[in-house]
C-alpha cells in the first residue's frame, strides 16, 4: 500500500518536475509545479510530516506559485522559443550527474541514528515542531525572520518604480 | 516500509531535473521555478530523512527551506520586475553586459 | 519557555547589529532626505559598541542556543573582522552614495543585516545555521548589488548573482542535506563524529562532500565556481562590491574552514587534494585572467579570486593529510592574516576607485587612471600602495599575508605550491603595475581637467587613511595580527 | 658605541628624508635629498674609520626582536664584506641627486623620494642580518625604481620598467622559497649567521643553491638572464643608471657572498664548475654584445654585464685572491661605471642623444668632458693605475689558482673590453665634431662647476684605489678569511680545489722531479 | 734614495701639466724639460754609482696584499737598470727639448709635454720595477702614453684609428703578459725578481697540466709555458711579427713621439723584459728558441717590407721592427748583452732618424711621402748630416754604434748552435737590405730633383735651434754609443745560458764582420745605384719583380689578413650574437613568456562570456569532473 502511494507520488512528481522545465509556456510551467507542489505535500503525509505537508501548500502552492503567476501574468512574458544553446551540454551533463548521484545514494544502507530531538512521528507533529522552533530552534527562527524582513524591503526597494517616492 | 534510497532516487531525479532546468531555460521565471525543484528535491530528502530516523531535526529544516525560498521569490520575482522595466526582457542569455 | 540570559549575552553583537539595522529601516521613512547619512551613523555607533562586546568575548568560548551558536576566539576574530570592514565600507558608502545622489537609507539596513548574516555565519555550530546566515548575507547583497536601479549593469549584476547565488545554495542545501542523511544531525560537532566513524570511502558522503564543495567554492569565489565574480563585482556600484570583495569573503572562509576543517575534518584525506586543484586552479586563473583586464573593478573581481586562491592555500596546508596540529594552526592563522590583511588593501584599493568616480565610467576604466599621478598625485599614491600590497611586495601588509602562508606551505612539505603561488604572484605584479604605469607613467590627456584639490570627504579620508595604515602598520608590525589569529585559532580544535 | 643605533640612523634617515620631500616645493626638494644623502654619507664615514678589520665578527650589529612567531629579528650588522658596499652605496647616492639637478624636471619631489627610498633599501640590504628582513629590502628596492625607470625614463620606459620588475620579482620569488625552506631545516631561524653554521644535506643544497642563483643571478646579472640590463639601463634615467649599475648589481654578488657560500658550501662546489662556465660565458658574451652596440648606455650595460662576469668568477674561484679581488670589482665597477653614466648623462643633457653616432668628437668643444670620459672608460677597461686593474687582477689571480684554461678565457675579456670601450671612446671622444652634419645648432658647453663637482671625486677614487687598493683591501680580509674558513669546516664530501696557499702551490703544479722546494 | 726622484719628477712635472695645464699652455716645456733633464742627471749619477758596485733597491710601498699574494712596489737599480736608465732620459730630454720647436704653437702644447712626462715616468718605472707586477703595470702604462699620444691629434681619423688598434694589439700581448705572471705567481707564490729567480732552478722540471679541470691531460713545461706568455707581452710591445702591426701605424702620432716611444725606449720594453728574466730564459731552451726565431722573422719581414715604403716615418718604423727583431733574436740566443747592446746604439740612432724626418716634415708642413721630397740636402743641411750619420749606423757602417752591435749580435749568433747560425745568415742578409733602404731613404728624401709641393717649396729652410741641437747630440751619440763599453758593463748582469755565450770564435767573427760590412756598403751602393743614379730601375725592377713588390709595399698583407681574420668576424659576430642571441632567442624567450601567460589570459577570459548559464554550468562541469574523479580513482 505504502509502496503503491510512493510510486503514485513519485511518479507524478518527477513528471511535473520534468514538464515544468520541458514546457515552453512559462505559466504552463508554473501550473505542473503547482501539481508538483500538491504531489510533495502528499508524499509528506505518507512520512508523517503533516505540518510540513499543510506549509508546502500554504506557502509554496498558495503564496510562492501566486506570486509567480502573478509575475508571468504582469509581464505578459511570452512563450519561450527555444533552450539555451547550451542545452544539449547541459543535458548531457544531468545525465551523467545523475548516473552518478543515484549510483552513489542508493548504494547505501541508511540506518536509524540516534535522535536527540523529540520522535516526528508521534501524534502531534505540528505541536512537535512547534515547541521545538521556539525552544530549540529559536536563534535560526529569528535568523529567518531577519531574512524575510531583507526579502520584504528589498523587493520593495528593486521594484517599486521610482525610488525617491517614500 | 519504503527504503530510504528510494527517496533518494527520486529527490536525485527532482533535483537534477531543477538542475537541468537552470542550465537549459532562458526564461528567469522558469530558471527560478527550476530552482523551486531543487529546493523540493532537498526537502524530499531532509523530511525522508527526518522519517527514518524518527527525529524532527530534519523537519524543521524543511521549515527554514521554505522560508527561505519563499524570501528568495520575493527578492527574485522583484530583480525580474526592475530588470524587466529596463531591458524589456526576462531572458537571461540577453543579459551581457557585463562579460569579459 | 525561557531565555537564558548567557544566551542572550552571546548573540548581543547580533542584537545589536539587527536593532542597528531595524532602527534604521524604521527611521528611515521619517528622515528628510538631507539628512539620511545621520542613519549610517547609527550604523557606525552599533558596529563600535558590537566590537567592544566581542573584545570582551574574545577569550570565551561558549555555546548557545542549544547548540547551534558558538561563541568563540575564532569566531570573534571574524566579528572583529568584520566590524571593521562593514564599518569602512559604511564610510566608503557615505561618500560614494553621495557621488552618485542616491540617497537611500535602507543601503545601510542591508548592509548591517548582511553583516548580522555573516556574523551568524562564522559563529554557527550547525549547518542550519550556517546556510541561514548565508542566506541573510546573500539576500542582502542581492538587494545591495541592484540597489543602482537606474543602471543596467547593477541590475544586471544583481540578477546574475541572485540567479547564480540560489542555484548555488540550492547545491549547497541538497548537500547539506545528504549530510544529514548520513550523519543524522547537521550539528557540526555531531557531523564530526559521526564522520569520525564513517570509511573514507562512503559513497554519500562523497556526494555530500562534493556539493558542499560547490557551495562554499561559490561564495568564496574558488575555481570553477568563480565566474559570477566578475560581473557581479563589475555591475554593482562601488561600495557593494568593496563590501562583497571583502566582507562576504571574509565571512565564507570563516564559516567554510568550520565546516571543512572541524566538521569535516575526518576526511581531510578527501578534500585536501581536491582543495589542492582548486587553489592551483584558482591561482592560476585569476591572476592570468586579470591581465588582459580594463576595466578596474573587473581586474579586482580577478585578483579577488586570485586571492581566493592563495588564502586556499591556508586551507590545504591545514587540510594535509599528515598535518600536525602545528601545521594546521599555521595554516588557518595564515589565512586568518592574509584575509585580514587583504581586506585593508582592497578595501583601499576600492576606496579609491569610488574616490575617482565622477559620474559617468570615469574611474572604472584602467585607461581613466591615466596621469592620475599628475591629476590626483595623493589618490595616485593611495592606489601605488594598494596595488604592491596587493601585489605581496615588501614592506607591505601583502607580503606578510602571502609571507605566512609560504611559510605553512613549506611547513607541510609544499614547497612546489608555494613556488607555484609565487610565480603567480609574481604574475600579478604585472596587472598590478599597469595600474602605476597608467598612473604614472603616462601624460594626463589635455582635454582632462585638472580638479584643483583632490574632493575627498571626510569618511572617504578615514577609510583611506584606515586601509592605508592598516596597510602599512601589518607590513611592518605584524605581531598583533599575528597573534591575534594565533590566539582565535586555539580555540578551534 | 654598541648601544648607538648607528646603522638603524644611517639606513633610515634617506626614508625620513623621502617622507620629509612630500611636505616641499619643487626647488627644495633637490636640496632636501642633496642634504640628507651628503648627511648620510658623512655618517657612514665613522663605520670606515671605526671599523675593526683585524676580525670577522660582525660590527655595529644592532639586535630587536621584530616578529615573534615565527622569530624574524630586527638584525643589523657589518662585516668587512657588507662595509665596501654600505660606504659604496652612501657616497654614490649624493652623485645621482647631483645628476639628476637639470635633467629630472618633472615630479622632482617624487623623483628624489624614490631615490631615497632605494637608498635605504640598498644599505639595509647590505646590513641586513636577519633573512627575511633581507628579503624586505630586497624587494622593496622594486618600486622605487620601477617608478624611477618607468616615470622619467626614455621612450620605451614603460616596456624596460615592466621588464626590470618583473625579470627580478620572478628571480627572488624563489629565493623566498628557499629562505622558508631554510627556516625550517635549518633549525628555526632567519639568523643569517646562525645558517651560515647550520648544515643541509647536499640534495636540500642543490635545491636551494638554484633557488638563490635565480634571484642573485638575475640580479647580478649573470647571462642569461641578462637581457633586462640594457633595457633598463638604456631607459633609466641618469640617476637610475647609476644606482642600477652602481648599487643594484651589486646586491647579486653580494647574496652569493652572503648567503649561497656559507650557507650551501657542498653544493656551491659542485656548481662552481657551471657558476664559472657562466661567469667567463657572460664576460666574453657580454664584451661581444657591447661591441655591437651602437647606444652609449648599451654599451655600457653590456659591458656591465661583462664586468659583473668577473666578479661572479672571483666568487666562485672560491678562493681569497678571487673573493677579495670580486670585492674590489663590486667597488670599482660602481665607481667607474657609475661615472660613465654619469658621463653619459651629462651628454645626453646636452644633445638629447645616447647614440654614438650623434655624439662625435667631443674632445674639441668638450676638452675637460673628454678627458674624464677617456679616463673612466681607460678604468674601465681595468688599465694599471686605476682601480678597475686591482679587482681583475686579484679576480683572475683567485681563478688562475682554480684554474688555467678558463682564467685564459676570462683574460680574452680584457682584450675585447679594450677593443669595444676604445672604439667608443675613438668615436666619442676624438674624430671631428664639424664633420657631422646638424650638429651646429647644439651648443656644447663643457662642463660646468656642478658637474666637475660630481666627476671629480669618482676620478679621486679611480685612482685611489688603483694606487693604495690596500686600504680597501684590508678590512676584507678577515671577513673573507672567515668565509672561506666556513666553507672549509662544512664542505666535507667533495674535493675541493686547494687554494693558492704555499702548501697547495705542490699540488696545483704537478712535481715531477722528487725535488721540493722552499720559498 | 734620492733616485726616487728620477721618475718622480717627470711625474710631478706631468701632475702640474695635466692639471694646470689650462693655464700654463705655452709655457709648458718650462715644466717639464727641467724635470726631465734633472730626471737624467741623477740617472747619470746611478749610472755611475751603479758602475762603481753600488746596487741599489728602494721599496716603496705595500700595493696590494690579499691572502698569500703580497706585491710591493719597489725601485731596484742594477747594471741594466741603469743603462736603461739612462737611455731614458737621455733620449726624453733630447725629446723634449726638440718637442718646444716641433710642436709649436700646436693647441694641445701642454697636454703633449704632460703625456710624454707620464711616458718619461712609466717607463723609468717600468725600467726600475723590481717586481713582475710593477713591470706590467707599467708596461700597461707606457702602452696608455702610447695610445694618448699616437691619438694626439685626435680630430685626425686616422690617428685615432691608429691609437687604437695600437692599444688592442698591446692588449693582446698584455693578454699572454699576464697570464704569464698569474702562472709565476701560481708557481711561485711571489712576484718579486729576486725570489723568483732564486728558486727558478728548482722548477725546471716542473708541469702544468693544462687540462686538469677538464680531466683531460696536458703537461706543459711551467718554466717555459711562463716564458713564452710573458714573450707575448714582450710581441706586443716590441712589435714582433705577428703583433707588428700596429708599430707602422702608431707613425700618425707627432714626430717626437716616434722617436721617442716608437723607437729609442716603449717598443725595446720587451728586449729589456727578456733580459730582465733572462734567468728564466735561460732555463727553458724551447722558449729561447722560440724567442729567437720569432726575433729572426721579425728581423727579416720588417726589412722586406721598409724596402718599398713610401711614407718617410713607415720607411723607419719598418726599420725598427727589423731592429727590434734583431734584438729579440739576439736576446732569444742567448746574446742578452749584445741584444741590449744594439737596444742602446739603436735607442741613439733611431731617434736620431725619427727627429729627422720630424726636421724634414715640419720643414716641408707635414708632408710625410717621399715622393713628394727631393733634393733637400742644401736646404737642410743640419738635418741632412745628422740623418746620414743616423743611417750609417743603422746600415751597420763600419766604426759608428750600429756597426758594434750588430755585430755583436751577428757573431754571438753565429755562436749559438745550428739554429743560431741560420738565423745569423739571415741577420746578415737582412743589414745589407737595412742598409739599402735606409739609404734609399736618405737619397730619395735628400737628393735628386726637388718633388716638393710648389706652395711650400720656397720657404723650407732649418728649423730652430731646440729642434737641431738634440739632432746633433743624438748624432754624437749615434757615433760613440759604439765606443762606451757597454756590453762589458753589461755583461756580468747577463750572463747567456750554459753552453753558449762568452766565446766567440774569433776567426767567425772576423768573417761575419767583413760579411756584414761588405753587405752594407753593397746596399747603400744599391741604393745609390736605383735612386740616384738610374732613378727609372727601381721602377723597372718593380714590375719585373711584381709579386714581390706587391708583398713588400702592401706589408705582407698582414693588416688585410687580421682584418679578415679577426676584425671583421669579431664585429660580424657581435653583431649576430645580439641579433640572433639576445635579441632573437634570451629576450624573445622573456618577451614570449609574457605573451604567452598573456594569451593564456585573454583565451580564458573568453569563458566568461557574461551568459549567466554559461556560468552555472561551468559550475556544473566542475563538480561532475571532480565526482568523475573521485569515482574513478
Amino acid at each position: 500500500m505504502s509502496h503503491l502511494f510512493f510510486l503514485y507520488f513519485a511518479g507524478v512528481i518527477v513528471a511535473t518536475s520534468i514538464l515544468v522545465v520541458a514546457l515552453r509556456n512559462p505559466v504552463y510551467s508554473a501550473l505542473s509545479l503547482l501539481i508538483m507542489f500538491f504531489h510533495v505535500a502528499g508524499l509528506y503525509v505518507t512520512l508523517h510530516a503533516e505540518f510540513l505537508a499543510a506549509v508546502q501548500i500554504i506557502v509554496y502552492a498558495g503564496a510562492i506559485l501566486v506570486l509567480y503567476l502573478f509575475v508571468v501574468m504582469l509581464l505578459n512574458v511570452k512563450r519561450d522559443e527555444r533552450y539555451h544553446v547550451q542545452a544539449p551540454a547541459a543535458a548531457f551533463l544531468g545525465l551523467v550527474l545523475l548516473t552518478e548521484v543515484v549510483l552513489l545514494v542508493s548504494q547505501r544502507a541508511y540506518q536509524t541514528a540516534p535522535a536527540g530531538l523529540p520522535a516526528a512521528d508521534q501524534a502531534g507533529n505540528t505541536e512537535t515542531i512547534g515547541e521545538v522552533l521556539y525552544s530549540t530552534y529559536l536563534f535560526p527562527f529569528e535568523v529567518a525572520s531577519l531574512i524575510l524582513l531583507v526579502a520584504m524591503i528589498g523587493a520593495i526597494i528593486l521594484a517599486k518604480k521610482n525610488i525617491d517616492e517614500c | 516500509m519504503i527504503p530510504v534510497s528510494y527517496y533518494l532516487v527520486l529527490s536525485a531525479i527532482v533535483f537534477l531535473t531543477g538542475l537541468v532546468g537552470v542550465l537549459v531555460r532562458r526564461n528567469i521565471i522558469v530558471i527560478l521555478l527550476s530552482v523551486e525543484l531543487m529546493l523540493n528535491a532537498t526537502n524530499i530528502n531532509f523530511v525522508a530523512f527526518s522519517h527514518y530516523f524518527n527525529n524532527v531535526a530534519g523537519q524543521v529544516f524543511v521549515f527554514f527551506t521554505l522560508t527561505v525560498a519563499a524570501a528568495e521569490v520575493a527578492v527574485g520575482l522583484a530583480i525580474i520586475i526592475a530588470l524587466y522595466r529596463s531591458k524589456s526582457s526576462i531572458n537571461v542569455d540577453e543579459f551581457q553586459l557585463l562579460k569579459w | 519557555m525561557t531565555l537564558p540570559a548567557a544566551d542572550i549575552l552571546a548573540i548581543l553583537p547580533e542584537l545589536i547589529v539587527m536593532g542597528a539595522a531595524c532602527l534604521i529601516l524604521v527611521l528611515d521613512p521619517i528622515t528628510p532626505v538631507s539628512r539620511k547619512e545621520w542613519l549610517a551613523w547609527i550604523g557606525l555607533g552599533a558596529l563600535a559598541v558590537c566590537a567592544g562586546v566581542t573584545a570582551s568575548q574574545m577569550g570565551v568560548r561558549v555555546m548557545a542556543f542549544s547548540d547551534l551558536v558558538i561563541i568563540d576566539p575564532y569566531a570573534s576574530f571574524w566579528k572583529l573582522l568584520l566590524y571593521l570592514v562593514s564599518g569602512l565600507t559604511i564610510l566608503l558608502s557615505l561618500a560614494y552614495l553621495k557621488e552618485e545622489a542616491m540617497h537611500l537609507a535602507e543601503y545601510y539596513g542591508f548592509l548591517l543585516l548582511s553583516l548580522v548574516g555573516m556574523m551568524v555565519m562564522v559563529s554557527a555550530a550547525d549547518l542550519l545555521t550556517i546556510y541561514l546566515g548565508t542566506e541573510l548575507m546573500s539576500l542582502s547583497l542581492y538587494v545591495l548589488a541592484g540597489i543602482k536601479r537606474a543602471e543596467g549593469r547593477s541590475l544586471e549584476a544583481s540578477a546574475k548573482y541572485f540567479v547564480l547565488g540560489a542555484f548555488s545554495s540550492g547545491i549547497l542545501l541538497y548537500g547539506i542535506s545528504l549530510l544529514f542523511g548520513i550523519t543524522g544531525s547537521t550539528r557540526l560537532s555531531a557531523i564530526t563524529a559521526a564522520v569520525h566513524t564513517r570509511s573514507l570511502d562512503d559513497p554519500t558522503l562523497l556526494l555530500a562532500l562534493i556539493l558542499l564543495v560547490v557551495g562554499f567554492g561559490f561564495k568564496i569565489a574558488a575555481v570553477p565556481f568563480h565566474m559570477w565574480t566578475p560581473d557581479v563585482y563589475e555591475g554593482s556600484p562601488t561600495s557593494v562590491t568593496a563590501f562583497m570583495a571583502v566582507a562576504a569573503k571574509a565571512a565564507s572562509f570563516g564559516a567554510f574552514m568550520r565546516v571543512f576543517l572541524e566538521g569535516l575534518g575526518g576526511l581531510k584525506a578527501n578534500w585536501h587534494g581536491l582543495f589542492l586543484i582548486v587553489c592551483v586552479a584558482t591561482l592560476i586563473l585569476g591572476n592570468v585572467v586579470a591581465i588582459v583586464q580594463t576595466n578596474i573593478k573587473r581586474m579586482l573581481a580577478y585578483s579577488s579570486i586570485a586571492h581566493a586562491g592563495y588564502a586556499l592555500i591556508g586551507v590545504v596546508v591545514a587540510g594535509h593529510a599528515t598535518a600536525s596540529s602545528e601545521i594546521r594552526s599555521l595554516g588557518l592563522s595564515s589565512v586568518m592574516l592574509y584575509l585580514a590583511i587583504y581586506s585593508f588593501m582592497t578595501l583601499g584599493a576600492f576606496a579609491v576607485v569610488a574616490l575617482l568616480r565622477k559620474g559617468g565610467l570615469e574611474g572604472e576604466e584602467i585607461e581613466d587612471y591615466t596621469g592620475l599621478a599628475k591629476r590626483q598625485p595623493v589618490a595616485a599614491f593611495l592606489m601605488l600602495v594598494f596595488m604592491v600590497s596587493l601585489a605581496g611586495i615588501p614592506p607591505t601588509a601583502g607580503f606578510i599575508g602571502k609571507f605566512y602562508l609560504f611559510m605553512g606551505a613549506v611547513r607541510a612539505g609544499l614547497t612546489w605550491l608555494a613556488v607555484v603561488a609565487l610565480l603567480f604572484a609574481a604574475v600579478s605584479a604585472y596587472y598590478y603595475l599597469r595600474v602605476v604605469m597608467v598612473m604614472y607613467m603616462r601624460e594626463p590627456e589635455a582635454s582632462v581637467t585638472v580638479l584643483p584639490r583632490l574632493l575627498v570627504s571626510p569618511p572617504l579620508a578615514i577609510v583611506l587613511a584606515c586601509a592605508l595604515a592598516g596597510v602599512g602598520f601589518f607590513g611592518l608590525y605584524p605581531d598583533p595580527l599575528v597573534a591575534l589569529a594565533q590566539h582565535a585559532i586555539l580555540a578551534l580544535k | 658605541m654598541s648601544s648607538f643605533p648607528l646603522l638603524t640612523i644611517i639606513i633610515f634617515l634617506p626614508l625620513v628624508g623621502a617622507a620629509a620631500l612630500f611636505f616641499v616645493k619643487e626647488q627644495q626638494a633637490r636640496w632636501v635629498a642633496l642634504g640628507v644623502t651628503l648627511a648620510d654619507f658623512a655618517l657612514s664615514l665613522p663605520l670606515w674609520f671605526w671599523f675593526d678589520s683585524t676580525t670577522a665578527q660582525m660590527q655595529f650589529t644592532e639586535r630587536a626582536s621584530w616578529i615573534t612567531s615565527p622569530a624574524i629579528n630586527y638584525a643589523l650588522g657589518l662585516d668587512g664584506i657588507s662595509l665596501p658596499m654600505v660606504l659604496l652605496t652612501t657616497f654614490l647616492t649624493p652623485f645621482c641627486v647631483g645628476i639628476s639637478w637639470r635633467a629630472i624636471e618633472s615630479r622632482v619631489p617624487l623623483f628624489m623620494a624614490s631615490l631615497l627610498i632605494m637608498e635605504t633599501a640598498m644599505l639595509g640590504v647590505f646590513a641586513a642580518l636577519d633573512f627575511v628582513l633581507f628579503y624586505v629590502f630586497w624587494e622593496a628596492m622594486l618600486i622605487p625604481m620601477y617608478l624611477l625607470i618607468g616615470v622619467w625614463g626614455g621612450p620605451n620606459r614603460v616596456y624596460a620598467a615592466v621588464k626590470f620588475f618583473l625579470y627580478t620579482l620572478v628571480g627572488s620569488v624563489l629565493l623566498l622559497a628557499a629562505i622558508i625552506v631554510l627556516f625550517f631545516k635549518g633549525g628555526h631561524t632567519f639568523d643569517i649567521l646562525l645558517l651560515g653554521k647550520g648544515e643541509f644535506t647536499p640534495a636540500l643544497q642543490s635545491w636551494l643553491f638554484w633557488a638563490f642563483f635565480a634571484a642573485f643571478a638575475v640580479k647580478v646579472p649573470m647571462f642569461p638572464f641578462h637581457t633586462w640590463l640594457p633595457d633598463a639601463h638604456v631607459e633609466a634615467p641618469t640617476a637610475g643608471s647609476v644606482i642600477l649599475a652602481s648599487v643594484l648589481l651589486k646586491m647579486g654578488a653580494y647574496g652569493f657572498l652572503r648567503f649561497t657560500l656559507p650557507m650551501l658550501p657542498d653544493a656551491t662546489v659542485a656548481f662552481t664548475p657551471i657558476i664559472i662556465a657562466l661567469s667567463v660565458i657572460a664576460i666574453l658574451y657580454g664584451a661581444y654584445m657591447a661591441l655591437a652596440q651602437a647606444d652609449l648606455k648599451k654599451l655600457i650595460a653590456y659591458s656591465s654585464v661583462s664586468h659583473m662576469g668577473f666578479v661572479t668568477l672571483g666568487i666562485f674561484a672560491l678562493n681569497t685572491q678571487g673573493i677579495e679581488g670580486a670585492i674590489l670589482q663590486m667597488v670599482n665597477h660602481g665607481i667607474t661605471t657609475g661615472a660613465l653614466f654619469l658621463c653619459v648623462g651629462i651628454i645626453y643633457e646636452r644633445t638629447h642623444s645616447r647614440l654614438i653616432s650623434d655624439n662625435c668628437g667631443l674632445t674639441g668643444p668638450m676638452p675637460r668632458y673628454a678627458t674624464f670620459l677617456v679616463v673612466f672608460s681607460l678604468s674601465s677597461i681595468g688599465l694599471p693605475g686605476t682601480n678597475s686593474f686591482v679587482g681583475e687582477f686579484l679576480v683572475l689571480a683567485g681563478t688562475f689558482f682554480w684554474s688555467k684554461p678558463v682564467a685564459a678565457l676570462a683574460s680574452l675579456g680584457i682584450i675585447l673590453a679594450a677593443a669595444y670601450m676604445l672604439w667608443m671612446v675613438q668615436r666619442v671622444a676624438f674624430g671631428q665634431r664639424s664633420e657631422q652634419a646638424g650638429h651646429g645648432t647644439i651648443r656644447l658647453p663643457d662642463l660646468n662647476l656642478r658637474e666637475m663637482a660630481l666627476l671629480a671625486p669618482l676620478l679621486v677614487l679611480v685612482f685611489w684605489i688603483g694606487l693604495v687598493p690596500n686600504q680597501v683591501l684590508t678590512p676584507m680580509h678577515a671577513s673573507v678569511a672567515n668565509l672561506l674558513d666556513q666553507l672549509d669546516q662544512q664542505e666535507a664530501a667533495f674535493a675541493r680545489t686547494p687554494r693558492a696557499t704555499p702548501d697547495a702551490v705542490a699540488s696545483i703544479t704537478d712535481h715531477v722531479s722528487p725535488v721540493t722546494h722552499q720559498p | 734614495m734620492e733616485y726616487a726622484l728620477i721618475p718622480l719628477l717627470p711625474f710631478a712635472a706631468f701632475l702640474i701639466l695635466g692639471l694646470f695645464g689650462h693655464w700654463i699652455k705655452d709655457r709648458a716645456h718650462f715644466v717639464a724639460v727641467p724635470a726631465v733633464v734633472t730626471s737624467f742627471l741623477l740617472s747619470m749619477l746611478a749610472f755611475l754609482d751603479v758602475a762603481g758596485g753600488r746596487q741599489t733597491t728602494m721599496p716603496l710601498y705595500t700595493w696590494l696584499q690579499s691572502g698569500d699574494v703580497t706585491i710591493a712596489l719597489g725601485l731596484s737599480i742594477d747594471r741594466l737598470t741603469a743603462v736603461m736608465l739612462l737611455l731614458v732620459t737621455t733620449v726624453s730630454s733630447l725629446v723634449h727639448v726638440y718637442t718646444i720647436g716641433y710642436m709649436q704653437g700646436e693647441k694641445g702644447y701642454a697636454r703633449f709635454f704632460a703625456y710624454i712626462a707620464l711616458f718619461t715616468f712609466s717607463m723609468l718605472m717600468l725600467v726600475m720595477a723590481d717586481n713582475f707586477l710593477q713591470l706590467f703595470v707599467f708596461w700597461e702604462a707606457v702602452g696608455l702614453c702610447s695610445y694618448l699620444l699616437i691619438g694626439h691629434w685626435y680630430e685626425r681619423q686616422s690617428a685615432c684609428n691608429a691609437a687604437t688598434k695600437a692599444f688592442v694589439v698591446n692588449r693582446v700581448g698584455d693578454f699572454g703578459f699576464l697570464l704569464g705572471l698569474l702562472l709565476v705567481l701560481d708557481s711561485f707564490g711571489t712576484l718579486d725578481y729576486h725570489q723568483v729567480f732564486a728558486q727558478a732552478s728548482a722548477y725546471t722540471s716542473d708541469t702544468v697540466n693544462l687540462l686538469r679541470p677538464f680531466g683531460g691531460e696536458w703537461r706543459v713545461s711551467t718554466l717555459t709555458l711562463i716564458c713564452l706568455l710573458l714573450f707575448v707581452g714582450a710581441i706586443g710591445k716590441s712589435a714582433q711579427v705577428p703583433l707588428h702591426v700596429w708599430l707602422p701605424d702608431a707613425m700618425e702620432g707627432p714626430t717626437p713621439i716616434s722617436a721617442l716611444i716608437h723607437a729609442a725606449t716603449m717598443v725595446t720594453a720587451g728586449v729589456f723584459m727578456v733580459a730582465r728574466l733572462s734567468p728564466l730564459y735561460n732555463l727553458s731552451p724551447v722558449a729561447m728558441n722560440v724567442v729567437a726565431v720569432v726575433g729572426g722573422l721579425t728581423m727579416v719581414l720588417g726589412a722586406t717590407i721598409a724596402l718599398t715604403q713610401y711614407d718617410i716615418k713607415r720607411v723607419v718604423a719598418y726599420s725598427t721592427v727589423s731592429q727590434l727583431g734583431y734584438m729579440v733574436m739576439a736576446c732569444g740566443l742567448g746574446a742578452y748583452t749584445a741584444g741590449m747592446y744594439h737596444l742602446l746604439t739603436h735607442g741613439a740612432f733611431k731617434a736620431l732618424l725619427f727627429l729627422g724626418c720630424g726636421s724634414v716634415i715640419i720643414a716641408l708642413h707635414h708632408e710625410q711621402d717621399m715622393r713628394h721630397m727631393g733634393g733637400l740636402k742644401d736646404k737642410l743641411p743640419i738635418t741632412y748630416w745628422t740623418f746620414v750619420i743616423g743611417s750609417l749606423a743603422l746600415a751597420g757602417f763600419p766604426l759608428t754604434s750600429g756597426f758594434f752591435s750588430k755585430d755583436d749580435i751577428l757573431v754571438s749568433a753565429w755562436s749559438a748552435g745550428a739554429l743560431g747560425k741560420t738565423l745569423a745568415v739571415a741577420g746578415l742578409l737582412t743589414a745589407g737590405l737595412t742598409a739599402f733602404y735606409s739609404f734609399r731613404l736618405v737619397f730619395v728624401t735628400f737628393w735628386g730633383p726637388s718633388h716638393v709641393d710648389p706652395h711650400h717649396a720656397g720657404h723650407v729652410h732649418e728649423p730652430s735651434k731646440t729642434m737641431t741641437v738634440p739632432l746633433i747630440i743624438l748624432a754624437v751619440l749615434a757615433v760613440l754609443a759604439g765606443y762606451l763599453g757597454i756590453p762589458q758593463f753589461l755583461a756580468p748582469a747577463l750572463p747567456g745560458p750554459e753552453g753558449t755565450g762568452g766565446h766567440h770564435e774569433g776567426g767567425a767573427a772576423a768573417g761575419i764582420m767583413i760579411v756584414a760590412t761588405l753587405l752594407g756598403l753593397s746596399g747603400i751602393a744599391a741604393a745609390y745605384v736605383m735612386y740616384v743614379k738610374l732613378p727609372g730601375l727601381a721602377e723597372s725592377l718593380a714590375n719585373q719583380w711584381q709579386g714581390a713588390y706587391r708583398l713588400s709595399f702592401n706589408k705582407w698583407f698582414v693588416d688585410e689578413a687580421y682584418d679578415r681574420a679577426f676584425v671583421k668576424p669579431t664585429f660580424h659576430l657581435a653583431d649576430r650574437l645580439w641579433q640572433r642571441v639576445d635579441v632573437g632567442i634570451i629576450d624573445a624567450a622573456v618577451n614570449g613568456t609574457a605573451r604567452g601567460v598573456a594569451w593564456f589570459g585573454w583565451i580564458l577570459r573568453l569563458i566568461q562570456s557574461g551568459q549567466t548559464q554559461h556560468y552555472a554550468l561551468g559550475m556544473i562541469l566542475g563538480a561532475v569532473l571532480i565526482l568523475t574523479v573521485y569515482l574513478l580513482t
